[in-house]
């Protein structure tokens, strides 16, 4: 039942819900008495300007795209994991095991080993609450906010003790020269044409958009996703067709879990090379943004992922160049998830209407019928 | 462990529930409706923040409380605007109200009072003081009830009396009015409201208000009845923590009562590494302690309280026409 | 009475959902103080035409006049006070709500619940009496039978002061007896001078209850006739717009071995027992029907035999034993078994109402190496077998990219009914096969279900409809408080036997007052209640 | 033009990002010029910022806090001719000037008031978050305490394990509640914002607290016994003034340069007797010529004046 056409509903009213969230930015800034226009240039010059810029915002798009599609894969089966951040945290355990304490003679082998370790470690951060949930109908929102506070702990009591470094920060060592990731800088730079330089982007965002097709694969086109989305959208067909509950769900959650314990990849292996306190940052819960901003499909995660990166680098360099206090950065993500997110039917209303006026054109065949097909 | 102590940690119990009993409260009335908030952390941000400025400003607690009401209102309204005219995601909108909450009222404060996005503290008749009930005083000798009427009953900000008010009278509102019949109807099948001729969005919005004006005080209470002015991200998670005892409570407003003092209990034991380690005779450290609460927040939720079934329409858009 | 001004007048009616015109330009009259019927195929418009009446869609165009009055209906509250009151198809009660509040929400008197309450448990009293719509004021509506909920939904409009009735469907989902009372309460409504509309797709209820009868096909009133002057078959005619057979056309059946052989088969649920130890078996090329009234275990037998609700007993398909309970006891080893099965309830198990056709029409199948190759599923098999039998299924549209809830109740059934024939089972188990499905479309099913026989397999079909079991059935179960009350070869019973045995009444010889058998029944679900 | 990077607790943490702002407001208001500050939202961004202040040519590059560590040791050689400088860690780089605090030191001087003032013989110490650093300030005050009154219970705990433990007045102010109630009064607040807390409750049920980092003193005129200033501000407000001639190296910062120290002012002299400051010049003039040694928590993770 298309009311418009397809660019509309994917372009139009993103763009012009952007423009909405920009304007309401411009106001709250004009409020603090800076220059929006000003601030607009410096978030897209920073941003996006450059080979720099984009290897940061690409960094933190990494970042959302793991925890974004770990909540958007637990999506498909109705669980709504805010457990991202803790199951993040504990990838990042699971990475600085492996990073410190094998030896690697490349970083390929340490990239899938700490890939597959931080995988593991998420998902069992998740298998208890899936357990609950499974077994005991306990509400899984409950349980992942509960684990979210006691990996927080748990890191804590890792870094103060058995894994800190030497001096006063609750930190581990730096990891060995061996499990560096290259980064884009490594792989696209040459001495006379130098490109991203310094910025963090790294093999972890090639990883990252093998996970979005892997995902992608596994919702749209394997069995298990079959099940997966049969059981989200409705239980007692899933029973009827003989799909288990407790399987679906507990393997739901466990990829959920592994896919935000893969972040650690990125942040933990990638950038920071070394595992600090609170190293997830909260991108478990931005990721729950790009899920939804995304309709748990891979392709609308990865956009809404780069579009996060892009605010948080845009948001760096204001911060770096203008008065205007980071706060000021939170307040524009807020506005961009109201506009785009969740107010996007008041934009898509009126077009809607302009578009149906616009073509009250002949009969409405079959063809105009055809609803939007399962991809 | 005696009797001084277990009172000084039913006091702290209190005191950390009141903000939670608020928002939970808050939250049952939206849900019940059939409209998830998962801003609560957001509005009573705004709330905490806007009584504490408004407070300083005017030096009236009372000023403060009706503007830390009206800030929560206000982010209710886009809420409401969100996921009632609109139907918006219930839960972006209530992401995006944490975020907003979270970062506008740094910025405001920070252009209003240039104090690092604090407000000045508060004193005087700028913020709610415990009040003593009658003949506590002089009650306060008589062995075991005495202290458990002093320590206990008595000595709290009038908003904990208001919030303890509110469970019962929430309680009366919902199964024993129009209003609160109509509301728990269209929060499990809006159609059979709107058939029956009553208008499903008016009665949600009225839901999502209510919803605004009952975290306005647990905002306020933060910061003018249990604090002395606003600090950022003060609400420190107590919004998720109040989503939880709903859930927990399931979404029944004695029920809500007893699941935030439980929360509150646990964390007032957290406080207490002193009485822990006199019952448990274990040395408890400072990680554990801090993750105790939710450790057995799990424990319970996973061995006594059973599956917890939401109002059916809850989260969904009501949407006649496809 | 003819030339008192109409009850309802409507013109020009227009409305489209989208780019469908689920109305287009209707006009008709229903006379005051009449029962007028409305039939027409799934999907004609006839439950958008009544919302529009009733408030609940705004139409595009036109205009509406009740009892000479033109008014601007612009939502439910308007159409209560100018007297209009419907039961939709889809009840629209808050299931976790007493009778009581039902009735009341929306119409108190004041602030307080406690003075409306009161007032609407009098009323409710008097109301009873006067129509017979009995119903415990304080049952929760989440635990009576829709037979109940309808009442409630018929006492909620006349509580309003209703004088106009709108029915959508009402005994799509009603026992013969349920519905002969309905259709007494419908005649006492008339004779009390209140204007009934009817929407069905029986045309036995058209022809028993109705004055005038007003046909609609893909959104347009075709014609509106008086009953007494039109038959069945024209009616059929005029609806689906070529000759439908109105009966089973079927031949004797020719039994074989027996496939599926049920022994002792027990079924408790939250500490209730619902099935009680039934023995029973079903041979090939035959239909064995079970009937009964909603609720009396029938449900559950199905889900038991179908692979998702525990039992204890003995069941075996073909000599082999079906896990009852734990592993091996779920949907798809019943399938791997040779078990198909048609659910009661195909919008919320038999299909997935999200899903696309072609996704629906593996359902269940999934893992057979007809759909899927190693852990992907097939798109292009389940595409391409989906095309197919929508065509040979007749589904309309036959666009297998659409999503399942898009498809009007007779077509969403038969792709289920395509799904779960075409897959070679040994044993069919049906429910309620042509619950809510316009006759052109339970023409199409039951002939399916006959020629699955002919080949040779072994059905067993649940249905409340008598009608239906007696048409389709070779022989028939009657099911009553989880027992079988007794079996009887389809054409040497009637449904005066089987109504009696519906009740719990073995005895079927002697003569028996309808007293008698309404006291039975209540006697059983008073002590299911008990029990729950 | 000099730069200053804050740590991600932000510029107005109550803490020593407010401290080291203080200080680059001062020099700033001072001298009429300018500077260049950032504060940050995510461990990404400290290389981020580095680079790209010393890129634009700021010099010198102040960053607080001891999480800049591990980062200045791989940026700092990249930028030869830029001087950085962290405060709280050190980095040994050519171009780097590290100036760390003998917190344990000051600690032990507000422990020895905190003794003294104490009728009951108890007193406490609410930490924000469970790291290294407020342990050592912990440690040093119950050195201090014990030093002075062996009898004394040192009463200790944390806010929380996470960020979140420097912003939540709340818990800080039921971890007072619940101190005072076990016979604490005095009260040490080393816990960022959650001290305002923690000392709003001091204030309001009338025992003393100690304020940290900043002198905190003029919060609750009534109740502050003193505050353990660290005075970060002069560090940086040297750091600025010096400019690029910024001289690297490691400077320690302690009780004889009064880098550390118990604030005594206007609000708080009428409480702090004459034994007091005797016994604090007596400490002093102990620590400075090591007849009095204070462990540093630091040095060995171990304290045995008290157990965390
Ligand atoms: N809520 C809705 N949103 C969009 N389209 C709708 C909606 N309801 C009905 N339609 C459209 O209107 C048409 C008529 O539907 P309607 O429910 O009135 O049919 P009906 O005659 O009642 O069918 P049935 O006999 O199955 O009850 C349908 O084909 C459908 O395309
Ligand atoms: N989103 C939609 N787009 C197009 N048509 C729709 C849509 N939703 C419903 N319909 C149409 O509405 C009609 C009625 O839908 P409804 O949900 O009332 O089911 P139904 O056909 O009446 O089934 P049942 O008889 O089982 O109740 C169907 O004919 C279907 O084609
Ligand atoms: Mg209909
Ligand atoms: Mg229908």
């Amino acid at each position: 039942m298309q009311k418009m056409p397809q660019w509309a509903d994917v372009l139009l009213i993103p763009l012009v819900s952007l423009i909405l969230a920009a304007f309401f930015s411009a106001v709250v800034i004009l409020a603090i008495g800076e220059n929006p226009w000003e601030a607009l240039k410096i978030m897209v010059e920073g941003a996006l300007g450059s080979t720099y810029g984009w290897g940061y915002t690409l960094y933190y798009a990494t970042n959302f795209i793991f925890t974004g599609l770990a909540v958007a894969v637990a999506n498909h089966a109705k669980m709504f994991n805010i457990g991202g951040e803790g199951q993040a945290v504990m990838g990042g355990l699971g990475v600085a095991l492996v990073c410190l304490y094998i030896p690697f003679p490349h970083w390929t082998l340490a990239l899938l080993a700490a890939a597959a370790t931080a995988a593991v470690f998420g998902a069992a951060w998740a298998a208890i609450p899936a357990l609950l949930q499974a077994k005991r109908g306990s509400h899984i929102v409950i349980t992942t906010i509960m684990f979210n506070f006691i990996a927080a702990s748990l890191l804590n009591y890792f870094l103060i003790g058995p894994l800190k470094a030497d001096g006063m920060e609750p930190a581990t060592a730096r990891f060995p020269e061996a499990a560096r990731l290259p980064t884009f800088q490594d792989m696209f730079s040459s001495p006379d044409n130098p490109l991203f330089r310094g910025a963090p982007a790294n093999v972890a965002f090639f990883v990252a958009i093998l996970a979005c097709i892997a995902v992608w694969l596994l919702i749209w086109r394997s069995r298990l996703g079959y099940e997966i989305r049969s059981f989200g959208w409705s239980e007692p067909a899933a029973r009827y067709a003989g799909i288990s509950p407790v399987r679906i769900i507990m393997l739901t959650m466990l990829i959920s879990g592994g896919l935000a314990g893969m972040m650690a990849i990125n942040n933990v292996m990638g950038e920071a090379e070394r595992l600090v306190l609170n190293s997830a940052e909260g991108a478990g819960f931005i990721g729950i943004a790009v899920a939804l901003m995304g309709r748990s499909h891979p392709l609308g995660v990865f956009l809404a992922a780069v579009l996060f990166g892009f605010l948080y680098q845009g948001g760096a360099e204001l911060s770096l160049w203008t008065g205007i206090p980071r706060d000021m950065v939170v307040v524009i993500q807020a506005l961009v998830i109201l506009f785009t997110g969740a107010l996007d039917n008041m934009v898509r209303m009126p077009l809607e209407r302009v578009f149906s006026t616009l073509r009250r054109a002949p009969k409405p065949d079959s063809k105009s019928t055809t609803a939007r097909t399962a991809e | 462990m005696d009797l001084a102590t277990i009172l000084q940690v039913l006091d702290t119990t209190v005191r950390l529930a009141t903000p939670l009993l608020f928002a939970c409260l808050a939250g049952l009335f939206s849900e019940r409706a059939g409209i998830v908030d998962i801003g609560l952390e957001g509005k009573m941000l705004a709330a905490a923040f806007l009584s504490a400025a408004i407070a300083a400003v005017t030096g009236s607690v009372w000023i403060g409380l009706s503007a830390g009401i009206v800030g929560a209102l206000s982010m209710s309204a886009i809420h409401g605007l969100a996921s009632i005219t609109f139907r918006g995601n219930q839960l972006i909108s209530g992401v995006a109200i944490n975020f907003l909450a979270q970062g506008l009222t740094v910025v405001i404060a920070q252009s209003w009072f240039n104090q690092g996005g604090r407000t000045p503290a508060l004193a005087g008749g700028a913020r709610f003081h415990s009040i003593t009930l009658p003949g506590a005083e002089a009650l306060r000798e008589v062995p075991v009830l005495g202290p458990i009427y002093y320590e206990l009953i008595s000595g709290h900000s009038i908003l904990v009396y208001v919030a303890l008010l509110c469970v019962p009278l929430s309680w009366w509102v919902l199964q024993r009015t129009r209003f609160g019949l109509r509301l728990r109807a269209v929060g499990e099948n809006p159609a059979a409201v709107d058939t029956a001729g009553v208008s499903v969005e008016r009665l949600r919005y009225a839901a999502v208000m209510i919803c605004g004006v009952l975290t306005g005080f647990a905002g306020a209470y933060l910061a003018t009845g249990l604090q002395a002015g606003f600090v950022r991200d003060m609400t420190a998670g107590r919004g998720y923590i109040a989503l939880a005892a709903l859930i927990f409570a399931k979404w029944r407003p004695w029920a809500a009562l007893w699941a935030t003092l439980l929360f509150g209990f646990l964390q007032a034991l957290s406080l207490r590494p002193d009485v822990l380690e006199g019952v448990l005779r274990i040395d408890v450290s400072s990680q554990l302690l801090d993750a105790l609460p939710y450790i057995l927040t799990v424990v319970i939720l996973a061995g006594f309280v059973g599956r917890a079934i939401p109002p059916r329409a809850g989260g969904e858009p009501y949407v006649k026409e496809r | 009475m003819a030339d008192a001004a109409p009850a309802i007048e409507l013109k020009g009616i227009s409305k489209s959902f989208g780019p469908v015109q689920a109305n287009k330009d209707i006009s008709f009259k229903v006379m005051p103080g009449t029962i007028h019927g409305i039939i027409g195929e799934n999907g004609a418009g006839k439950s958008t035409l009544m919302s529009i009446l009733y408030g609940f869609y705004k139409a595009d165009a036109g205009e509406i006049t009740i009892h000479g009055t033109p008014i601007d209906i612009t939502d439910s509250q308007t159409a209560i006070r100018a007297g209009i009151g419907m039961v939709f198809q889809h009840f629209k009660l808050v299931p976790n709500f007493t009778v009581l509040e039902n009735v009341v929400l929306g119409a108190e008197d004041s602030g307080l619940l406690r003075p409306s309450l009161a007032r609407a448990r009098r009323e409710l009293k008097a109301l009873a009496e006067e129509y017979e719509l009995n119903v415990d004021p304080d049952a929760v509506v989440e635990d009576i039978g829709v037979g109940m909920q309808q009442r409630v939904e018929i006492l909620k409009a006349l509580y309003r002061q209703a004088d106009i009735l709108i029915l959508d469907e009402p005994t799509g989902v009603l026992t013969p007896a349920e519905a002969d009372h309905l259709f007494r309460i419908l005649g006492n409504l008339k004779d009390q001078g209140k204007t009934v509309i009817l929407i069905t797709h029986k045309l036995r209820e058209i022809m028993e209850a109705t004055d005038a009868v007003s046909v609609m096909r893909r959104g347009e009133m075709i014609e509106t006739v008086t009953t007494a002057g039109t038959n069945p078959t024209e009616l059929a005619e005029l609806m689906v717009g070529r000759t439908v057979l109105l009966q089973v056309d079927k031949t004797p059946a020719t039994p074989g071995a027996p496939v599926l052989q049920v022994s002792d088969l027990k079924v408790e649920h939250d500490g209730v027992a619902r099935v009680k130890g039934v023995s029973f078996e079903v041979r090939a090329g035959e239909i064995l029907g079970i009937a009964g009234v909603a609720g009396n275990g029938q449900s559950e037998l199905l889900e038991v035999l179908g692979g998702y609700r525990p039992a204890t007993g003995r069941a075996t398909v073909n000599g082999v034993d079906l896990p009852l309970s734990g592993r091996g006891a779920d949907g798809r080893s019943r399938r791997d078994a040779g078990i198909a099965h048609v659910p009661e309830d195909r919008q919320s198990e038999g299909l997935v109402m999200e899903f696309a056709a072609w996704e629906n029409v593996g359902f269940g199948y999934h893992h057979t190496d007809r759909y899927s190759r190693g852990t992907l599923m097939d798109h292009a098999a389940l595409k391409a077998d989906c095309a197919a039998k929508m065509e040979r299924f007749d589904v309309r549209p036959p666009n297998p990219n659409l999503l399942a809830k898009n498809f009007s109740g007779g077509n969403q059934q038969k792709i289920v009914v395509a799904r779960e024939m075409e897959c070679d089972p040994d044993l069919l188990l049906v429910g309620q096969p042509t619950r809510g499905v316009d006759i052109g479309a339970i023409e199409f099913i039951h002939q399916q279900i006959v020629a699955l026989r002919d080949a040779g397999k072994a059905v067993l079909l649940v249905s409340v409809e008598l009608d239906e079991i007696l048409s389709l059935s070779d022989r028939v179960a009657v099911m009553f408080d989880g027992r079988i009350m007794g079996e009887r070869q389809a054409s040497e019973t009637n449904e005066r036997e089987l109504g009696l045995l519906m009740a719990g009444i073995t005895d079927t010889d002697a003569p028996h007052s309808e007293a008698e058998i309404e006291a039975n029944l209540a006697r059983r679900s008073a002590s299911a209640e008990k029990e729950a | 033009e000099p730069a200053i990077i804050y740590d991600l607790g932000g510029k107005f943490d109550k803490s020593f990002n407010e401290s080291a702002f203080n200080g680059a407001s001062r020099w700033a208001e001072e001298t009429g010029e300018s500077f260049a500050e950032v504060e940050l939202q995510s461990e990404a961004q400290r290389e981020q910022a580095l680079r790209r202040f010393a890129e634009q040519g700021l010099n010198p590059i102040v960053t607080t806090g001891f999480s800049f560590a591990s980062v200045l040791e791989q940026v700092a050689p990249d930028y030869p001719d830029t001087t950085f400088m962290i405060v709280d860690s050190v980095v040994d780089q050519p171009n780097v000037r590290s100036v760390v605090f003998d917190e344990h030191t000051g600690s032990y001087l507000v422990g020895v008031m905190a003794a003294m003032a104490s009728e009951s013989h108890t007193v406490g110490f609410v930490g924000g978050m469970d790291i290294p650093l407020i342990r050592k300030f912990a440690c040093g005050y119950a050195q201090g305490v014990k030093a002075t009154d062996p009898e004394a219970e040192v009463l200790a705990n944390m806010v929380g394990t996470t960020p979140a433990a420097w912003a939540d007045p709340v818990r800080g102010s039921e971890l007072a509640q619940a101190q005072i109630s076990q016979g604490a009064d005095v009260i040490f607040a080393a816990a960022g914002a959650s001290g305002i807390g923690v000392l709003q409750t001091v204030a309001d049920e009338g025992v003393m607290g100690i304020g940290v980092d900043s002198n905190q003193n003029y919060l609750h005129p009534d109740n502050m016994l003193t505050s353990m200033v660290k005075r970060v501000d002069n560090s940086v407000y040297d750091a600025f003034s010096a400019g690029e001639s910024l001289e690297p190296g490691v400077v320690t910062m302690g009780i004889s340069d009064e880098g550390v120290g118990a604030a005594i002012d206007e609000y708080n002299e009428g409480r702090v007797t004459d034994e007091m400051r005797t016994a604090l010049d007596e400490a002093r003039a102990g620590i400075e010529d090591g007849s009095i040694e204070v462990h540093d928590y630091a040095s060995d993770e171990t304290c045995d004046a008290i157990s965390f």
